[in-house]
């Protein structure tokens, strides 16, 4: 028998159920599959609708959470199996080896800034890079550091250990494996949150073939301060070109330095080391002239149910696109006193509190356009401008309007490991995929002593989530109380 | 035929307004009077209207009657104390001045002396029941005077005012005036004869004499200015076109004021017209009123 | 205070974080130097066991009753090194940090000399400011270990079973003659198909025969007054008067559908309201045949500029309860914008679909005109206007507040919106509790909700009630603003200026900080104008000390 | 409460330019209230005042102290017999009341008003004070709906309005209601409009200067 | 002139521009260094006082940080501490001392990059400004 609790995910949802178990004076374990607990709301920009910054409001959450004597928290981990019934649960957790001593890591960060390895930072939705050795995002909890052994070149067999030498903490230890142990608990709750809809999978909407049509949580991070552009607006297609420009002029540099030293040497001809020399500077003067040619984002669109209310890929609503959405065109004009954003959609759904009222204002301060009509296609026109087909149902026209950049509202799936974790623990699945619950407990699964909240009940946004984070935790605790 | 005779006779009045300038010239003004002395049963001398500083009442109500012309000498609390009001009442009498009206005055703020001192010992109300007081030979502290006058007091009354209680406000001070001895009252300037007959039908049981109030409207701009800065009037848009519209304003002036003035002749038992220096024009707006 | 002041500094290298742009044994000697300082040492790293060991050991050797640690942040530190001086016996706020690396090492690297001048500078207003520091001790409060709970509807009660089910006894008040509320009237609940009749008679039953649970109907909320964890209510029951002591208070008030006078024609008769209709499903009293349903009857306009969030869910569900009634009913539902957010909703609105439900979209410029036995409607697809035949009209109008919910909001000194709907603390992340803590927050009164909303918060608020009633005494550390009553000169301006009305004027007539209330943003003791409210944490005088100490002596 | 708001700083500067040793003077009643002379004050207005003389090059001290009521010898005695030699100049932080109880106790110390004493007023809002009474000693409140004509009127009208307000506003601003409106329309909600139509009133000023005696409460004399 | 480096105090409320400090140090954004921070639970915490405080003592400018508007942790705390810069300037200015010296900013807990934006602006204008006469003598 145990009289603990674990909470699967760290999201807004895990925690809140964590936080408000621990303050009842329940010890409670966290567990969460990536290096830092904060889920998707640590990725958001801002929040609606009062534009509160999210990682303003939830980082006093994150430390709380470590802080807490009652909280112990299990990052960087997985539920591989789990035995038992309510009030006695043996659930076995590999924890992923991250190759650091997390108490001798102080997140001081120089190992990060001399690790030779960059690759696309998932936080940021690949729209950055990291290192291979890196922190999951700056305010993440635990506050250490983070070796990627797929891509670190220690774990490739290749010459590196930089890390190890700079660290004066001594925290780096490459022969740290994974540990798999057994946690008894009494009662579980599933905060796993969900996934993003991949919309590559609508071939008409050019997501993937198309630079600037993004997904909107690429775009948060776009608008976001600590983003990977420091939250200035810019679309994709002139981060590939500024890239591309930073590229060639290394290239140039490279290019000019042979040419010197041929010419130095004076041997054999220079003659082919001045043509490429030529074709760089050509190359990066038509990159220049593109670049100029984008200017700055002005007009944004919105594409509302993408992957949503459509019985080709998800019958249900993601229940909070249409805010989000709302919120986004209302932050971007922080961004730009010129920047227009039109939002397409079939249902407006502001049906939360002051939710309504904040797309009024939307609208009436912030100059949002409002057009129903679900995007038939997206294309683009002669200069790459992403352009939208959609028939505008109130006008009764059909329109093609181009944009710099769209943003698709992407549908809200469950999370992959949920099936995974539903067959471990035993509980059922509804029709879309998420967490059923006994219509008249809101969080109850069909499996005994095992609750659900957030997200991985289905799609909801943030205050549902913490009101429901609360609720499983009230009946967990019914539960390891020995009461419910 | 003294004002007050007139007054008694029930017949149709006619009083004129003149306001004396800022020093001692007032040849001008001597001359606007002469012009319409034969046309008036009386003119008013204002008491540093609207507070601005100029030459005072009393001296020039003096002249108006070695004229020929009864004068109404207005009198304001805004400036003296009871003792002073006392005195220059005292005074006006044996300076051959038998009409007064009685006024509270504007404010200083409203005039070119912002800082004065605000007065306002007696009010409109209280200077007539002084006034009643010195008739009957004491003054306000009860002391028995040595010759007491008998002056034809007066007052005023907004019949625009814009809102329900500044009516009712209205009308109950001007009862006040009454039982405290107003024999007459004079209107703000009336444009809106629609809306002062509602008022007359209000005060008719009062039956004190009243004179209706016609200013010369010599421009629309000053229609507009009335309209915003002017309390209790308000010229109606229809006039305000009419002297847009018009070529010869001073022709469109007089016949917009004979107008009202044919009007006020069934409502009311005289007019008391405010040329502000279009004095010459009064004949011709009586003429044209039929009076 | 009488006491020597002996303050200790400790200077972190953090491994080449700091000391690889400051000279850290140059910043120990400075440090030394300073006024009061009796010891100052380097640690490799401070945080590391070896650096609080190191500090423990300093405080003992040297007597020290003052720590000053250079080093990071406070923001993750702090709680750290408070811990390690209470662990070497001195009380946790004698200590003070100095950020050196993010505030300095890391900003202004290729600066070396103004980063080391600027490093000096704060560990020197740091010590100024240690001077001054006061010992500051947790306090606690006793909590009375029950619950009030306003309002029996389904989340009201729902609190109230839950609580009762953690072992804490309840006080439910009810202000109607019967519990349950609003769904008392209804006829089924979707998408569980359960009846609401069955559904809140096991409720009321569960309440009734359980021990914990006192319940009142008839009950009117008078007066509350106190604090978390020690609330004194008063309520009267027809004409007795019942006070009570609570640690926590539910707010399960609820709401009520708009009647829609003057709207559509609504006639109660030929044109009802979905409750309306409800209560003739119960009865299966309908004969119409061809139906029409309006949505945002009342709901989002000017004057009522707010979505009520279920009425769509409403209506679809009782469209599908017409069609199981009358299996030829012609059915049109005339919409704004379907709220069928969600999984089941979404699923239940394509049901209704397939049900042969007809949904017509109407523009707000453009509302549909109830004439008699029909509705005139301009379709937007077909780009004119249609008139459908409607033997029966049923409007869906919104949630509004209860009228009692100002004056219960008075009493609980908690705000609402300009929609009278309870407002919670933080939109966001705490939807569920009010800032005036002890409060919290459920149902309808906080805003639309469906039952199984309702219920989910009905149980969120029951599990932030009980992170209080699971202690004996809750304890508060004393950074909070406390009025020395003797300089107070009862200007009430602590009271206008507080952002959660805590300040009040005692028995005495001066100003009282209830310390338990108080959340220490410390905007009153700046505002007081008698210099009367004390703030022992970053007092007046330690940031006296911090600017006097800006320049160097 | 008396209300006041510091001179401006220009003037105050002026009128302590021969002092170097000055004791900034606080009160702890009404203006302290007002947030116009209490401790805080008096910090601000000693820290503007070292300010001024350190940008100029000049000496100063500043002493800090407020007294319980500025009005009240009691109260003022104990904290300036014990400074007595410290400074040179009391600058007054008290209403007119206040400075003058200091001049009449110390009549060998210059005392100096900081504040403008400007009514007898309520706070409104926090920051927003304004005038109520003119402390006329002749209340007549009581027939008009506590609404004071004799302060709120700009000509203090005690028998009605005059004819200048416009749309419910006095001629003299068109922010400040007309008085006599105001008073109509609490009459009206009392149902007790008849009081307007009460006899002419003429309003008799209290005889200089203001006195008020209470025989029982004075010292007895036991010799 | 050209070698004059200001000092600058600053009043950081504890959730917001301290943590924008704190994320400008560990992003390593560069700013000049010649800030001196004061922590705050809350910008409404500072009074006219301290503000007028901290230039008598020494500084050449003074700004106070806060939440971002409508964030305040404190609901509005921020927006009082706006209005008390304003009135410390309106003093600055009756004893002709320039009010640019005193600045109020906002800032979430996010933006790293505008606390060092600021940092630097405010020197920059500080520099421009030159040294406060209350301190000539330091060089």
């Amino acid at each position: 028998m145990s009289k603990d609790v674990l909470v699967i995910g760290g999201g807004i949802a895990g925690i809140q159920a964590c936080l408000d178990l621990a303050d009842q004076g329940i010890t409670v374990y966290l567990l969460e599959r990536l290096p830092s607990i904060g889920g998707k709301m640590a990725q958001l920009d801002k929040t609606f609708p009062t534009n509160d910054c999210s990682i303003c409001i939830m980082g006093p959450k994150l430390f709380e959470v470590e802080r807490h004597p009652n909280t112990h928290l299990l990052t960087y981990s997985e539920v591989e199996a789990v035995d038992g019934e309510a009030g006695n649960f043996m659930v076995k957790i590999k924890k992923k080896a991250r190759y650091i001593d997390e108490d001798k890591c102080t997140a001081c960060g120089l190992c990060a800034e001399k690790c030779p390895v960059i690759v696309p930072d998932q936080f940021n939705m690949g729209l950055g890079t990291r290192r291979a050795i890196y922190k999951y995002f700056p305010q993440g909890i635990p506050s250490v550091y983070t070796i990627d052994d797929s891509v670190c070149r220690v774990f490739q067999g290749k010459k590196c250990k930089i890390c190890a030498k700079i660290c004066e903490a001594e925290a780096i230890d490459y022969e740290q494996k994974d540990i798999v142990f057994e946690l008894n608990v009494g009662a579980i709750i599933v905060a796993t949150g969900f996934e993003v809809f991949d919309p590559s999978d609508i071939k008409s909407y050019g997501y993937g073939t198309i630079a600037d049509v993004i997904t909107a949580l690429e775009f948060e991070r776009l608008l976001n301060a600590s983003g990977p552009t420091r939250g200035h607006l810019e679309r994709p297609s002139s981060l590939n070109i500024k890239a591309e420009i930073k590229q060639t002029e290394k290239k140039i540099k490279k290019a000019k330095a042979r040419l010197k030293s041929l010419e130095k040497k004076n041997q054999g001809s220079t003659d082919e080391a001045r043509k490429t020399l030529a074709a760089l500077d050509e190359r990066l003067s038509g990159l220049k002239a593109k670049e100029a040619a984008l200017g700055d984002v002005k007009d944004i669109a919105f594409v509302q149910c993408v992957g949503s209310r459509d019985l080709r890929y998800n019958a249900h609503c993601c229940s909070y696109g249409c805010m989000h959405s709302v919120k986004e065109a209302i932050v971007s004009t922080e961004h730009g006193s010129e920047i227009r954003s039109t939002i397409f959609f079939t249902d407006m759904r502001a049906y939360g509190k002051e939710f309504h009222e904040y797309f009024l204002r939307g609208g009436a301060e912030y100059g949002i356009q409002f057009v129903r009509g679900r995007v038939a296609e997206i294309n683009q026109d002669d200069h790459g401008r992403p352009v939208i087909w959609c028939e505008d149902m109130d006008a009764r026209k059909v329109k093609k309007l181009p944009f710099d950049l769209i943003v698709l509202a992407t549908a809200c799936v469950p999370s992959k490991g949920i099936e995974k974790l539903a067959n471990i623990m035993g509980f059922d699945s509804d029709q879309s995929g998420f967490v059923k619950t006994d219509p008249n407990k809101p969080t109850t699964t069909s499996a005994k002593g095992i609750f659900v909240c957030g997200c991985a009940n289905g799609p909801m946004d943030i205050p549902s989530s913490v009101s429901m984070a609360s609720a499983a935790a009230s009946m967990a605790a019914q539960t390891v109380k020995g009461l419910g | 035929m003294s004002f007050r005779e007139s007054l008694e006779s029930g017949k149709f009045l006619v009083t004129a307004e003149v306001g004396p300038g800022k020093g001692t010239d007032v040849e001008h003004l001597l001359k606007a009077a002469d012009i319409i002395k034969d046309r008036v049963d009386a003119i008013n001398v204002t008491d540093l209207q609207s507070s601005v500083m100029r030459l005072g009442s009393m001296a020039f109500s003096h002249l108006l009657t070695d004229m020929g012309i009864d004068p109404i000498f207005q009198m304001t609390g805004r400036d003296r104390n009871r003792l002073a009001l006392q005195s220059d009442l005292l005074s006006a009498w044996v300076l051959g001045i038998r009409n007064v009206l009685a006024l509270t005055g504007d404010h200083p703020t409203m005039g070119d002396h912002p800082h004065a001192k605000p007065v306002f010992d007696l009010d409109s109300v209280s200077l007539l029941e002084m006034i009643g007081k010195l008739n009957s030979g004491y003054d306000m502290a009860g002391n028995e005077l040595k010759g007491a006058p008998e002056f034809l007091p007066g007052a005023v009354v907004n019949p625009g005012a814009d809102n329900e209680a500044a009516l009712d406000l209205q009308i109950m001070k001007m009862e006040k005036k009454i039982e405290a001895g107003a024999k007459f009252f004079q209107t703000q300037a009336v444009y809106d004869i629609d809306l002062f007959e509602k008022f007359i039908r209000r005060v008719e049981g009062f039956k004190v004499p009243i004179i209706g109030g016609v200013i010369l409207l010599k421009s629309a701009g000053m229609a507009r200015f009335m309209n915003k800065n002017v309390a209790g009037v308000f010229v109606p848009i229809p006039l305000i076109k009419e002297m847009t519209d018009t070529k010869d304003k001073v022709k469109k002036s007089v016949e917009i004021a004979a107008r009202i003035v044919k009007r006020l002749k069934n409502l009311c038992q005289g007019v008391h017209i405010m040329a502000l220096g279009w004095e010459k024009m009064i004949p011709a707006v009586l003429d044209q009123a039929g009076i | 205070m009488n006491t020597e002041l002996r303050i200790g500094v400790f200077i972190c290298h953090c491994g080449i974080n700091i000391a690889g742009v400051l000279d850290i044994k140059g910043l120990c000697e400075y440090a030394k130097a300073l006024p009061n300082v009796v010891t100052a040492q380097a640690n490799l790293f401070t945080c590391a066991e070896t650096g609080t060991s190191a500090i423990k050991k300093a405080v003992k050797d040297n007597n020290l009753n003052r720590v000053v640690v250079a080093a990071c942040t406070p923001r993750t530190h702090e709680p750290l090194f408070r811990a390690s001086c209470k662990e070497a016996g001195i009380n946790p706020f004698l200590f003070e940090m100095v950020n050196i690396r993010e505030h300095c090492s890391w900003v202004h690297r290729h600066n070396k000399d103004a980063a080391q001048a600027k490093a000096g500078d704060l560990i020197r207003m740091a010590v100024a400011k240690a001077a001054f520091l006061e010992p500051i001790e947790t306090f606690k409060s006793k909590v009375e270990p029950l619950t009030l709970v306003i309002g029996s509807g389904i989340a009201g009660m729902t609190s109230a079973l839950a609580l009762a089910d953690q072992g804490f006894e309840v006080i439910l008040i009810e202000k109607e003659e019967n519990m349950g509320g609003l769904l008392r009237h209804l006829h089924k609940i979707a998408p569980a198909n359960v009846a609401a009749s069955e559904l809140i008679e096991e409720k009321i039953a569960a309440i009734k025969k359980n021990k914990r649970i006192k319940y009142f109907t008839s009950a009117i909320l008078e007066e509350v007054t106190g604090y978390v964890g020690n609330f004194s209510v008063r309520f009267s029951c027809g004409n007795d008067s019942y006070t009570c002591k609570v640690g926590v208070i539910i707010v399960a008030t609820g709401g009520i559908p708009l009647r829609p006078e003057g709207l559509f024609n609504y006639d109660g008769k030929n044109v009802i309201t979905q409750s309306e209709l409800e209560i003739k499903l119960k009865k299966r009293d309908i004969e119409a045949k061809s139906i029409v349903m309006i949505q945002c009857a009342g709901a989002r306009i000017p004057e009522r500029n707010y979505c009520s969030r279920i009425c769509c869910m409403v209506a679809i569900k009782n469209c599908l309860y017409l069609k199981d009634i009358i299996k030829d009913a012609k059915i049109f539902v005339l919409f704004r914008d379907i709220q069928a957010y969600g999984v089941e909703n979404e699923a239940l609105l394509l049901k209704a679909r397939e049900a042969g439900v007809r949904f017509i979209r109407y523009r707000p410029d453009t509302p549909p005109v109830v004439e008699n036995g029909k509705v005139k409607i301009y379709h937007p697809a077909m780009g004119k206007e249609i008139f459908l035949p409607a033997d029966l009209v049923v409007l869906s109008t919104p949630i509004v507040a209860h009228d009692d919910a100002e004056s219960i909001s008075r009493i609980l000194k908690v705000p609402i919106n300009g929609n009278k709907f309870f407002l919670e603390a933080h939109a966001k992340l705490s939807p569920l509790d009010f800032a005036f803590n002890g409060i919290y927050l459920c149902g309808n009164a906080r805003y639309p909700a469906t039952v199984r909303e309702a219920t989910c918060q009905a149980l969120g608020a029951a599990s932030r009630a009980c992170i209080t009633l699971s202690h004996d005494t809750i304890e508060r550390v004393g950074t909070v603003a406390s009025v020395q009553e003797e300089l107070c000169s009862t200007c009430f301006t602590c009271i206008k200026v507080c952002p959660y009305n805590v300040p009040y004027i005692n028995e005495r007539g001066r100003a009282e900080i209830e310390p338990m209330q108080c959340q220490g943003c410390g905007i009153c003791v700046a505002e007081c104008p008698a210099e009367a409210i004390e703030f022992k944490y970053i007092s007046d005088k330690q940031i006296m000390a911090a600017c006097e100490a800006l320049l160097a002596s | 409460m008396i209300v006041g708001e510091r001179k401006p700083m220009e003037e105050l500067l002026g009128m302590i330019e021969d002092f170097e040793r000055i004791l900034v003077l606080g009160c702890k009643g009404c203006v302290t209230v007002c947030c116009a002379g209490g401790p805080k004050e008096v910090k601000t207005l000693s820290t503007l005042i070292r300010m001024d003389r350190k940008q100029k090059g000049r000496k100063v001290i500043t002493i800090e102290a407020s007294t319980e009521l500025q009005c009240e010898p009691e109260s003022i005695r104990p904290i300036l017999e014990k400074m007595a030699n410290q400074y040179d100049v009391v600058l007054s932080m008290a209403c007119g009341a206040g400075v003058q109880t200091v001049a009449k106790l110390f009549p060998d110390k210059l005392v100096l008003p900081a504040l403008n004493t400007n009514f007898t007023g309520i706070a409104e809002e926090h920051g927003v004070w304004t005038e109520a009474c003119l402390a006329c000693g002749d209340c007549v409140l009581g027939r008009t709906a506590g609404i004071c004509p004799v302060t709120l009127c700009a000509k203090g009208l005690l028998n009605g309005p005059c004819g200048g307000a416009s749309e419910g506003k006095c001629e003299v601003s068109k922010d400040q209601p007309c008085a006599w409106q105001e008073i109509y329309h609490a009459l009206k909600r009392l149902n007790r409009l008849h009081y307007l139509k009460q006899k002419p009133q003429v309003k008799d000023w209290p005889v200089h200067p203001g006195r008020v005696v209470r025989e029982d409460l004075r010292e007895v004399e036991t010799t | 002139m050209d070698n004059f480096e200001p000092l600058i105090a600053v009043f950081s409320c504890h959730y917001c521009s301290y943590a924008a400090a704190d994320l400008a140090g560990s992003s390593r954004i560069q700013y000049p260094p010649n800030i001196r921070i004061i922590k705050v639970p809350c910008t409404g915490r500072v009074s006219v006082n301290h503000i007028l405080m901290a230039l008598e003592d020494g500084s050449d400018g003074v700004y106070v940080a806060g939440c971002l508007k409508g964030t305040c942790h404190f609901i509005r705390g921020n927006y009082k501490a706006e209005k008390r810069v304003q009135y410390v300037k309106d003093l600055l200015s009756e004893i002709n001392i320039e009010p640019e010296r005193v600045q109020m900013y906002f800032m979430s807990a996010a933006e790293g990059t505008k606390f060092a934006n600021v940092a630097l602006e405010m020197t920059e204008a500080i520099k421009k400004i030159g040294h406060s006469p209350l301190n000539k003598s330091r060089s």
